[in-house]
């Protein structure tokens, strides 16, 4: 059976699992088991890829599948993977293990709530993998919809308005973004007349006329910029992360955002490099105003999970800078950075919910002194903030350092100073992370009753230990994830520096 | 003499027809109706489609006439007068009718039609019958089933649906 | 030439101390960590006398020029095939010096915290950011490119701002280490921006290429103009602005007086000896760069030092709290190796400022270390740190007073003690350059001087405060390292540094001259005898002093108010001028664009909703009038 | 077929009665009277029928055809619209078209 075809019918199989399972017990030891499989499957598939190359194969895509599926418009369900789509499934597993250990705990309606979250991560597995803009785009809609249902089921707060806002707001981009596949998809014909494709590969390989990319590229990358929180259409993020249940939070933006850029690289990017060269500026203006303006948006905050969502406004505005520098380092940067983020945001939020459980309040003006009653959580989130605001030999690191060093590689003066004004949110991430932590962990503890409160219990150490595993990985031996990403940007790099 | 008949039939038909819709007295306006109805069927029958003409004197004048007369009963104070329409209501509607109309009608005149041609109707029972029933080319016998259908469950659907609510 | 591999072991033992000492943290009896760590950093010492004792006895000299060194050197993250970061050693004189004085201090440093930090509830993790600590400072230092640099800065930054903030419930503690790391950071993002900008204009982050007298790196620096300098010239200030943050020049000097809230043998060995005078290393690392390539950057620097260590001795007369007395002589004596550096050339005795700046490097950490010691064995003596409740401690610790005053007359400058020598090296290189800054470094020399006696005698002399519990001698593992380091003060002196550490590596001959170091000893003898006479005995004349400069004391003991000026930037402009208002403008006005449009969906959909109204009639009345339009346009097609 | 008719003059007949259908349809506001314009309507059709049969293909029967299954559905039809006539009636006690307005936004 093909891996990749595995990588999907794990999870559908699981939710298969889970909706016959009886007892609460059932529910959750089926989830587990069949995320982790999926991330033994995801740990086998790139050792499988790293085998793949070594012994030679140089395609741009490996495991290349096809399925005939709607023949009339040739859609196809072709699925193959590159170091950047591997590496990503390999976050993503992390992830959706992680989250469903955080979820151990959920007593309301957890067979809809497992099943649901599997649908979800079914859904983002499956983006990873298409190579077809129409499964591609199916996808996308599976991981966005039971988003709205597990906010406004489980969450907390005004999760009904949460909710309404993130899928509202995800739709609109879904939308924009049918627009824009649809328009590749009738200027992807090879030769006037020709039959027109889907496929990603097939229309990289063909260029499409300036005046349609002008039309396209826009919309394409607005369409994935929303899920990757392009300013202004970043205030999803805010509520709906912070009504979320913990283990969405961590999915949604330790993966679901990194879908966003990831498909403002493969599809945006890759397939209309000529706009992308011609109208990146625009969207250089607006990724650097998320970066410092997400940065900036955090120190106020006190809510938090407010602030983590800010600071992902701030690190996926990144993500997209660090794409939209079409240069080969911070396209590398741009992958390490989600992976990075993905992971250390994950941990914030499943810290934060650990200790949402405990206090029973996410407002730091409440709170003090936590390092002295939960030690590991507090280590743990002090970790995460250190791996935020970039500290070597954690994962943040690595991501921001290929992202500046690519980015000033651009001679003119205008990348330079974005570059310069990007970077500057080093110090204020540096800021808002050091005044949680002084005012969350340090100092005396403010409530009484914080004294009562446990440390964590196995699956949350679980959960914190994987993630923290995997951050401190990165950053300490960061070269292999580099050169195993790196060699799949090749494809895109070239096809956009021809344009130059 | 056929063409005096004639005229007259059409003018029974345009008259009863305005009368129908305009009679505020509901019962009038089922018998404006009835007449219009009778009306057509003398057309049927100057054009010697007697079959039709019976059909149409048997279902709508004994059948469907009697059966809203019913309904009327049923419903309605015959001897109440009905509320007019709207003036602005009644206005925007001629304006729409007399609109289609004029659309029509100019439509149907600025539209050349084939020559006519010479050939004899059959139109005896017997051959109405024989195709009615014939299954090879011309025969009409599956729309004849599927009518037969249609009118089971139409009997079915208004037994039910005018049945009292048993629950109650 | 031999085979120095033997270093790595160096920062593997201590990363490993580090990570078994976390992770063990509380589990075993707390002293075990505090053996484990001192025992790592003993095994770094002797590993770096070692290799310090074979690179100047001969191994590391070709042709009497003291070479580079690379034992190590592994790829850690590739950008392009010329910018690559490697983890890797580098050893020349100034990495190997500055291995010993780190292994020195940094050993005698855990040796008096086993003893200081007793009792502590973090004594684990206090000797786990120790190791952490010296791991990173070790690693800068030995570093073989920038980039290296750039991380193990960053490192040895988040190691001062965990240890600052040891005493984690006290909130002056935390408010400190977050001052500490933030402005720290800003300085370090002038660092990263000059890295970017040197890396590409010389397309390498590799030391050995880009302070390479005769290579293409400093060839290239000077192509392109920017704003009137040269852009290498702005690369290497923003190199500065780096080095600045951590070396606490003026005006982000304000973090370093706060970070005293930390322990007191971590403000010894982070904040005095060692990780402060980073920025120095790294100037002095990049000194063929800056001395060929940019050499306004260098005057900048001199200039930057010189007035930074006018502006911290003269703030370090009117404090009172005797730590922070000391972190502005810090500055003040990092002020004045800058100074040193700003005032040198490159190549043979023209190198005297850069060899002097680092024999005052060494000889400072020795004594400085010990002064802060001291200091701590003062505190622990008394809990406070207030100078005005102490008093008459000489006859209660003995071994503390007598290494406190050589301490003090090695800072002064008295012969023969070290600072004499290196002080004088940096006056002589002065004068050679720049008289001006020669008029400041002998004021300084008597300020210093002055405050130092100031300290001292309000300590050890002066009334005799009654003590609730009467104060007593530290123990032994406390004295001890401060006999170590008196002794080390007393000798150091006399190491003849110019013929081993030097700007281009080849030695030279230097000779005390007597025409300048007479004056300066007789300014610092002024400066002791005016301290004398005024804090020996208790007397009301410092007070009347102070109260006939009324407001201009006040305006120094305040410390200029820069702290207050940051206060107003940081709390008034940053917080309430530029977030506050960001994150207004996104709940209000981005968001409720959204919620506009959301909101104007609504309405329109309201008013939309009036046509299905359920009226029959109406809808037939749009079908009809619907067909009849559709007629009406299909016959004019038709008819077209 | 009538000497000295053309067909023109039954099809305007036809459209005639069709439309005082529709004018009655969109007027009235009893439902049955509203129902009685719609066998105008249905009767309308039916002339057309059996004009264009009797005009245009008298060799054929279609047109009649057409115009008895009309007459058949007209039957269904009202069979039916009077059962809804007749419960609506027992619900809401009138039989007011402009009443009827539940099945609205």
């Amino acid at each position: 059976m093909d891996i990749l075809i595995l990588l999907i019918l794990v999870p559908v199989l699981t939710v298969l699992a889970i909706s016959i399972s009886r007892t609460k017990e059932q529910i959750r030891m089926s989830a587990a088991v069949g995320m982790g499989i999926q991330l033994v499957q995801a740990t086998y598939l790139v050792f499988a890829y790293l085998a793949e190359r070594k012994n030679g194969n140089v395609d741009d895509m490996l495991f290349v599948r096809s399925w005939e599926w709607f023949k009339s418009f040739n859609i196809q369900f072709s699925i193959g993977v590159d170091g950047i789509s591997v590496s990503l499934i390999a976050l993503t597993a992390i992830v959706i293990f992680t989250g469903v250990l955080t979820s151990w705990k959920v007593d309301n309606l957890s067979k809809e709530f497992f099943i649901s979250l599997i649908v979800l991560t079914t859904g983002v597995f499956g983006f990873f993998i298409s190579l077809d803009l129409f499964s591609m785009f199916l996808f996308f809609e599976l991981a966005v919809i039971p988003m709205y249902l597990l906010i406004g089921i489980w969450g907390s707060g005004p999760k009904e308005y949460a909710a309404m806002k993130l899928t509202l707001m995800l739709m609109g981009a879904s939308a924009v973004l049918l627009l824009g596949i649809l328009g590749l998809y009738v200027n992807s014909a090879a030769a006037p007349g020709g039959l027109m494709t889907f496929n990603i590969i097939d229309i990289s390989r063909l260029n499409i006329p300036m005046e349609v990319q002008r039309i396209f590229f826009p919309l394409l990358f607005v369409g994935f910029g929303v899920l990757g929180a392009l300013f202004p259409f970043h205030t999803w993020s805010p509520d709906g992360h912070s009504s979320a249940p913990t283990a969405v939070s961590m999915l949604h933006a330790g993966v679901l955002m990194k879908m966003g850029g990831y498909g403002c690289l493969r599809v945006a990017m890759y397939l209309m490099p000529g706009a992308a060269n011609e109208m990146g500026w625009i969207f250089i203006v607006l990724t650097s105003i998320s970066v410092v303006y997400g940065a900036f948006g955090a120190i106020v905050q006190k809510d938090l999970k407010y602030i983590n969502a800010y600071s992902s406004v701030s690190h996926c505005g990144l993500v997209l800078f660090a794409i939209l520098m079409s240069d080969k380092i911070s396209a590398n940067g741009a992958v390490l950075q989600m992976i990075s983020h993905g992971l250390m945001t994950a941990l914030f939020f499943a810290l934060i919910g650990m200790i949402y459980e405990r206090t029973h309040t996410r407002d730091i003006r409440f709170m003090g002194g936590l390092m002295k009653v939960i030690p590991f959580l507090g280590v743990a989130y002090m970790i995460a903030g250190l791996a935020s605001l970039g500290l070597p030999g954690l994962s943040g690191f690595v991501a921001e350092m290929n992202v500046f060093v690519g980015a000033f590689q651009h001679s003119d003066t205008f990348h330079r100073i974005a570059t310069i004004v990007v970077c500057s949110s080093i110090v204020i991430t540096a800021v808002y992370i050091l005044r949680v932590v002084a005012t969350l962990l340090l100092g005396p503890i403010k409530n009484n009753d914080f004294n009562l409160i446990k440390d964590a219990v196995w699956f949350e150490r679980a959960t914190v230990i994987i993630l923290i595993f995997a951050i401190a990985g990165i950053g300490m031996a960061p070269l292999w994830l580099s050169d195993f990403i790196s060699r799949s940007l090749d494809p895109i790099i070239l096809k956009l520096s021809m344009i130059k | 003499m056929e063409q005096i008949i004639f005229y007259i039939l059409v003018s029974g038909i345009l008259i009863f027809s305005v009368l129908t819709v305009t009679s505020r007295r509901i019962l009038r306006a089922a018998v404006f109706l009835l007449f219009m109805l009778l009306c057509s069927a003398g057309l049927f029958f100057m054009l010697d489609f007697y079959f039709l003409a019976a059909v149409q004197l048997t279902v709508y004048a004994g059948g469907i006439i009697v059966l809203i007369i019913f309904s009327i009963m049923l419903t309605s104070q015959v001897n109440e007068k009905l509320e007019a329409a709207g003036v602005k209501k009644s206005s925007f509607s001629l304006i729409a009718a007399a609109a289609g109309a004029v659309v029509c009608i100019y439509s149907i005149l600025n539209y050349s039609f084939p020559a006519v041609s010479n050939g004899e109707t059959d139109s005896s029972m017997k051959n109405i019958g024989m195709q009615l029933l014939s299954y090879k080319d011309n025969g009409y016998v599956l729309p004849f089933e599927v009518i037969s259908i249609l009118l089971l469950a139409s009997m079915v659907g208004a037994i039910i649906i005018a049945k009292r609510d048993s629950a109650k | 030439m031999e085979n120095f591999g033997y270093i790595v072991i160096v920062p593997f033992i201590l990363l490993i101390s580090f990570i078994l000492i976390g992770l063990a943290g509380g589990r075993f009896k707390p002293s075990l960590s505090g053996i484990a760590g001192t025992f790592s950093v003993f095994v770094t010492t002797v590993i770096s006398y070692i290799t310090a004792f074979s690179y100047f006895s001969g191994a590391g000299l070709v042709n009497g020029v003291y070479q580079k060194i690379i034992p190590y050197n592994t790829e850690w993250l590739r950008f392009t095939d010329k910018l690559v970061i490697n983890m890797g050693i580098l050893l020349d004189p100034i990495s190997v010096m500055m291995l010993v004085v780190i292994s020195t201090v940094s050993l005698m440093v855990h040796i008096y915290s086993l003893g200081y930090m007793k009792g502590d509830s973090g004594y684990s993790r206090y000797f786990s950011f120790l190791s952490l600590f010296t791991f990173s400072m070790i690693g800068l230092v030995i570093s073989t490119n920038i980039f290296e640099t750039y991380i193990f800065w960053e490192l040895v930054g988040v190691s001062s701002y965990l240890l600052i903030g040891h005493y984690y419930q006290k909130p002056s503690a935390v408010a400190a280490s977050k001052k500490a790391f933030v402005v720290t950071r800003f300085a370090d993002l002038g660092f990263l921006i000059g890295i970017l900008i040197l890396s590409n204009i010389t397309g390498t982050f590799d030391y050995s290429i880009l302070t390479d007298p005769n290579g293409p790196a400093i060839a290239q620096g000077s192509t392109i103009a920017f704003m009137g300098l040269s852009v290498m010239t702005w690369a290497l200030i923003l190199v500065f602005m780096g080095c600045a943050g951590k070396s606490a020049m003026f005006p982000l000097h304000i973090w370093l007086p706060d970070a005293m809230e930390g322990p007191t043998p971590v403000s010894a060995l982070i904040h005095a000896a060692t990780m402060v005078v980073a920025g120095v290393y790294l100037v002095a690392r990049l000194f063929p760069l800056y001395a060929l390539s940019a050499p306004a950057a260098l005057h900048f620097i001199g200039y930057v030092g010189a007035f930074t260590s006018l502006f911290a001795a003269i703030i370090a007369c009117t404090q009172t709290d005797i730590k922070r007395v000391l972190a502005f002589s810090t500055i003040s004596q990092i002020g004045l190796m800058m100074l040193a550096l700003g005032v040198s050339d490159y190549g043979g005795e023209k190198g005297l400022g850069y060899m002097s700046s680092m024999f005052h490097l060494f000889n400072h950490a020795m004594f400085k270390a010990l002064l802060f010691l001291c200091a701590g064995s003062v505190i622990h003596a008394v809990h406070s740190n207030e100078m005005n409740g102490m008093g008459g401690l000489r006859k209660f610790m003995p071994v503390t007073h007598i290494t406190f005053l050589v301490a003090c007359l090695a800072i002064a400058g008295i012969p023969p003690f070290s600072g004499f020598f290196s002080k004088d090296e940096i006056l002589v290189a002065a004068f050679e350059k720049d008289f001006v800054l020669f008029i400041v470094s002998m004021i300084i020399a008597g300020l210093t001087a002055f405050y130092m006696f100031r300290l001292y005698f309000s300590i050890f002399w002066n009334k005799n405060n009654e003590y609730k519990d009467s104060p007593h001698e530290s123990p032994s593992s406390m004295a001890v390292p401060l006999m170590f380091l008196a002794f080390a003060s007393l000798i150091t002196g006399f190491i003849p540094f110019s013929k081993l550490v030097t700007a281009d590596g080849a030695g030279f001959e230097t000779h005390i001259h007597w025409g300048i170091a007479v004056p300066a000893v007789v300014i610092a003898l002024a400066g002791i005898l005016t301290a004398m006479a005024l804090y020996k005995k208790e007397s009301g004349l410092p007070q009347r002093i102070t109260a006939s400069l009324g407001s201009l004391y006040r305006l120094i003991y305040k410390k200029f108010y820069i702290d207050e000026i940051y206060l107003f930037i940081t709390k008034k402009i940053i917080f309430n001028g530029i977030s506050a208002p960001v994150a207004w403008f996104d709940r209000k006005v981005v968001d409720n664009t959204m919620n506009g449009i959301a909101a104007v969906t609504n309405f329109i959909s309201v008013k939309i909703k009036s046509f299905q109204s359920g009226q029959l009639q109406q809808y037939a009345y749009v079908m009809v009038s619907g067909m009849i339009i559709i007629i009406l346009f299909a016959l004019y097609l038709w008819n077209k | 077929m009538i000497e000295g008719i053309q067909l023109e003059f039954f099809l305007v007949l036809g459209t005639l009665v069709f439309f005082i259908g529709i004018y009655g349809f969109l007027t009235r506001k009893n439902l049955i009277t509203m129902l009685m314009s719609a066998e105008l309507i249905l009767n309308a059709v039916n002339i057309n029928f059996v004009a264009f049969n009797k005009y245009l293909y008298p060799e054929n029967l279609e047109g009649q055809f057409f115009a008895l299954f009309i007459i058949a559905i007209a039957a269904t039809e009202v069979a039916v619209a009077v059962s809804i006539i007749i419960s609506l009636y027992r619900k809401i006690k009138s039989i007011d078209v402009e009443k009827v307005n539940e099945l609205k936004y």
